[in-house]
């Protein structure tokens, strides 16, 4: 599969994984490539609900399958969760720009709910290709139960795994961004993020004011094709020139520093 | 496959009857990627003002059933950074698919300027024919105000002619109470065809916000939701006009929905929404219909308003049998 | 549930915002064999008109992405017949749901011959609105002829209203290039209100055939696929127009989109080719907007409009999080 | 399920008779009751494709079952056929108005294409209320193997079966209509015929010169509602007055003598 492939594969596995969210999982076709951080628009190859594609991060890659963590909000995402084992689904991908996997010793992943969909793969492969390093994973939750059967299945992918919930049911009280004091000054950290708008851009302003300069987002906006020819997906652009780009050829990935938040 | 998919729209030879829509097909160049421009019988690049534009607001764009709105607001590079940037890399592409270069501005006087660049430009952007776009709904200016309103229309095509000789084709509006007083005008000012229909005035609404989905209220719908209202004004057109020149647009997505347009008056079609939700939709109506054609051993040429022939039609289908 | 649900519209009383669309309920006894009529806000006859009428030839509806077009033709009973035998049943059935009789004519003056007709009668027929249907495509003389032209439009509306004290519900057509004038014009002619919006031009090709599906030719989409242009409307005239009152229409299929009608400015909201469906519609929206009145602690009447009221909008979604 | 209930039931069976034609078959729900002649709207609860809700003959009614017999024409015969068992389909029926099962000597059935569905459940309350009676079909298809299968399943509740087929591959070659020869002068015949359109229009003209008045044809027209509101399934009335009638509510089975054809 090429950058930019259109494929339609039939659906292999439905995993739940928690109330709400749930494994996608498809067999990799010959020539299947991706990276951490690209994304895909799944839609129905049937001229039926839902309409248009929805874009998914490339959750991980292993062996012979990926998947997408997908968690169930609104129509697709809802459906995609009830299709039988065998359904056709449409696949456009991988597209966008994924992330840039620098050398370093410490790794800083930060996830707010189905954030931490693009972090496992992006794990899987900074362990193969850079063996040393330690690679920490910092996430926040809504309560206590959605993520815990993800860690239980592949936290060893993680040298470090923090937890945070808004009712401190599980792990520390409050909120990710908290919860960075002890990391915030260490030159030889790279940050990745994903999450909800707010919780981004809260961390934007800690990095930025701590000094990180290794930093990169993968952020969301409303998507109609993801291959850069309807211009919704707009991200307004710090420098004001252009005033905004499109999130779907330029990120998802983005370096915060370049978004006006 | 040549000789059946041929067709001809006004002055517009096209190896076949499927081209992209303007606004849903970059400049060109974005399917690059997913098979050859070359392939199709045309395409329309997004709309270009003299200047960048940088569009609307987020969110741009929403679902609905069986369609989408959008809100994108005209957002273009402008003219000269097309004519930099993006002709020279198309036109080595494109091979014998027609480049039409869609074009608006905020007032009247704005066509007669972008059409004059358009004419300055001509040989070394190489188009083969202008759509004037006067009916975008997204707009504060211009688009639908000129495109709802004949004065404001003719005034428009008329500077557009005044401005160059390329092939004209004038870009309708279905949100009027009839859209062949506007054909009719727009073939009174010398325009060489029309294209219709653009998208119709939507809106939703965000029930547990409680505001609009889309940045500026509403949007302009498009996708299969609207093929019936395109196919038609498409209808209405040729059987007023039926001399004109038609590109029949609006919630193509099969090539059966390609035939309905054909077959109510279109000699070609413009697939828009259809391309991103699959990247293939245009090869694939190109197969379907050449498939078609093969099977019935009949020419596109030949299904061109057919509808409008009484007498011509096939055999009553007997569902049971 | 009575409370949360009751709304206002103009001088309607409902019990419920929900009513049933003309044409889609018969006369209002149709649909007892399914449920009660009590249930409803209220319902709307098919059109009548002074004379019975048999409408088109076949085929009348054809399928279409999210929706349907229907030719019908305002097929109808006649004013007597409904007189006769329709109005003293439905009186039984209907408890405190709206009976609102929709009327037509084939030209102006015959509008205020019908609504001469329903005043002659009304203490027979006891009917608590009149819908005027100035806004049927299917129709040679009529229809969009008079709803979509402003001079005629002006004139029958001023005809009904000289006829009958009852109160006046003027249905709007969205094949106009701006719908804001008409139902501004049916206020000034003393209108209680405006129900919008009606079908929109459609046709479909049976390209085996070569020849349009239904027997007219061209009919009128309803369904889904037309939701958004719905909420469009309803919104644009709310903004222009805040104090009138306002029956949603057009694609309602779920107790959201009932949600969108209200908060884009309607009061009520009335539903249609979904009956035909699923002939549960009408009470799975009604149990689905007590469910969500409950679970928000809100009111109907609070919510109506609710999309105009910038600076209300409750909390930003949290996709993710 | 009394007459015009809604009810969403999870598909049972789909079995293939022939290329095209296949059974749709779901459990009795309590309470469910309907007559050979009797029709239901299915649609999807779900809001995709198809749109509309589509008219079909009930099939059979059999122990704890009742099922149609389909032929995948367009969207929705061909959606239908592909659903996987459990799905859900809104059934809206009984609908309309079934055959009348009249006492006679002979009960002549003539079937064109798929017309053959209503027939299966006639026969068999025919045979329950009237053991002594002749039940007859005569029935024709484009070719030899579409209804043979059938036949051979369900022949048994027929004391004659004559096929027809246009290219004479299967049984006597020509249409059905030729074939009637020896039955049509019987007085003591009730005839029923479900079809073609143009099958009909000449058993008709054949029926009425042969003086048959128990006469008995199962129509159709294109529905949207299926229960008299929408008004789309008029069928021209030979007497002119009123100039349409109903299919779903006078009909579907209608004296052929009052259609004008
Ligand atoms: C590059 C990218 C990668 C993504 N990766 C993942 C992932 O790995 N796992 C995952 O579960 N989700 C991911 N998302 C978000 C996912 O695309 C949306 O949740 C999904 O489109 C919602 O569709 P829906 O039909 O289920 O919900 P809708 O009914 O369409 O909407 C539900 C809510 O989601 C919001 N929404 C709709 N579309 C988008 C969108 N494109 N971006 C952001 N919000 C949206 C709406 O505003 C609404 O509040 C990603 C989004 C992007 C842009
Ligand atoms: C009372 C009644 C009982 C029926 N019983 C059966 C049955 O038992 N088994 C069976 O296989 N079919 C039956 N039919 C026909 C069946 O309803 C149509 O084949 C079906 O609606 C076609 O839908 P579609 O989406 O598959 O095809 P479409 O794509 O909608 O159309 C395919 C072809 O069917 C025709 N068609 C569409 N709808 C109808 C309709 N309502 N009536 C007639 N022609 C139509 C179209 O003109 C077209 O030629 C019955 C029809 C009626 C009115
Ligand atoms: C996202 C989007 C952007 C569009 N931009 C333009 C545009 O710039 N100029 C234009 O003339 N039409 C534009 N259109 C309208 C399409 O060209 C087309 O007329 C319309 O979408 C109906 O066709 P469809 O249903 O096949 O999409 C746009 C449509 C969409 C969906
Ligand atoms: C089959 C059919 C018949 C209709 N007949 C009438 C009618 O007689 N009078 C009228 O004012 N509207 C008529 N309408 C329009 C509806 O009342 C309604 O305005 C329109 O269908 C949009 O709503 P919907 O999408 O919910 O169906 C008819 C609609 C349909 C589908
Ligand atoms: S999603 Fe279409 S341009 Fe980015
Ligand atoms: S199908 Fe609606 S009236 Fe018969």
């Amino acid at each position: 599969m090429n950058p930019g492939a259109v494929r339609t594969l039939p659906l292999v596995e439905v995993e739940d994984v928690s109330k709400g969210t749930y494994w996608l999982r498809f067999h990799a076709p010959a020539g299947f490539a991706c990276d951490p951080g690209h994304f895909f628009m799944l839609s129905s190859p049937e001229n039926g609900a839902p309409f248009l594609g929805r874009p998914l991060s490339i959750g991980d890659v292993h062996g012979e399958r990926f998947g997408f963590l997908v968690r169930a909000l609104g129509g697709a995402t809802a459906w995609f969760r009830t299709l039988p084992v065998g359904s056709p689904i449409r696949l456009v991908g991988p597209l966008g720009r994924p992330f840039l996997q620098p050398e370093r010793s410490v790794h800083c992943m930060v996830a707010g709910g189905i954030g931490l969909a693009p972090f496992f793969y992006l794990a899987r492969r900074l362990r193969a290709t850079q063996p040393g390093a330690r690679i920490e994973l910092r996430y926040g939750e809504r309560s206590a139960d959605a993520h815990a059967p993800l860690m239980e299945a592949e936290g060893e992918l993680f040298d470090v795994v923090e937890r945070f919930t808004d009712d401190g049911s599980l792990g520390a009280r409050g909120t990710v961004v908290d919860g960075l004091d002890d990391r915030l000054g260490d030159p030889n950290a790279a940050w990745y993020a994903c999450g909800p708008h707010a919780m981004l851009r809260a961390l934007a302003r800690r990095l930025d004011e701590a000094g990180a300069t290794d930093v990169q987002f993968s952020l969301e906006e409303r998507m109609a094709c993801g291959f850069g020819v309807c211009q919704a997906c707009i991200v307004p652009n710090r420098s004001g020139k252009p005033r905004y780009r499109l999130l779907c050829m330029d990120g998802p990935v983005l370096d915060p520093r370049e978004v006006a938040w | 496959m040549v000789e059946r998919l041929a067709t001809t729209c006004g002055p517009l030879e096209l190896a076949n009857p499927v081209l992209a829509a303007s606004g849903t097909f970059g400049y060109g160049d974005s399917f690059e990627r997913f098979w050859p421009l070359s392939l199709l019988g045309g395409f329309v690049t997004k709309t270009l003002f003299v200047a960048p534009r940088d569009g609307n607001p987020a969110p741009r764009v929403a679902e609905t059933s069986a369609g989408m709105l959008n809100s994108i607001g005209l957002a273009n590079v402008g003219w000269e950074a097309f004519v930099r940037d993006k002709a020279p890399r198309v036109n080595a592409l494109r091979g014998r698919s027609r480049m039409i270069v869609n074009v608006a501005g905020n007032a009247p006087e704005e066509f007669g300027e972008i059409a004059a660049r358009v004419e300055a430009d001509r040989d070394v952007v190489r188009c083969d024919a202008v759509e004037v776009n006067v009916s975008c709904p997204n707009v504060k200016e211009g688009g639908t105000n000129i495109g709802c309103h004949i004065g404001q229309f003719r005034d428009a095509v008329r500077r557009v002619r005044a401005a160059t000789t390329l092939p004209i084709f004038v870009k309708l509006s279905p949100n009027v109470a009839d859209v062949v007083p506007f054909a009719l005008c727009a073939a009174d000012e010398g325009a060489e065809g029309v294209s219709l229909v653009n998208t119709l005035y939507g809106m939703q609404i965000d029930t547990e916000r409680r505001a609009p989905v889309l940045g500026t209220g509403s949007g302009g719908l498009s996708g299969p939701a609207i093929l019936p209202v395109g196919v038609h004004w498409v209808f209405k057109v040729r059987a007023a006009l039926p001399e004109l020149p038609i590109l029949g647009i609006g919630g193509i997505t099969t090539w059966r929905d390609a035939l309905q347009y054909l077959m109510a008056g279109a000699q070609a079609v413009q697939v828009g929404t259809a391309s991103f939700v699959n990247p293939h939709a245009c090869p694939d109506i190109l197969a379907g219909l050449d498939r078609w054609c093969a099977s019935r051993n009949v020419a596109i040429r030949d299904v061109v308003g057919a509808a409008h022939r009484v007498g011509e039609a096939v055999e009553e289908p007997v569902w049971t049998g």
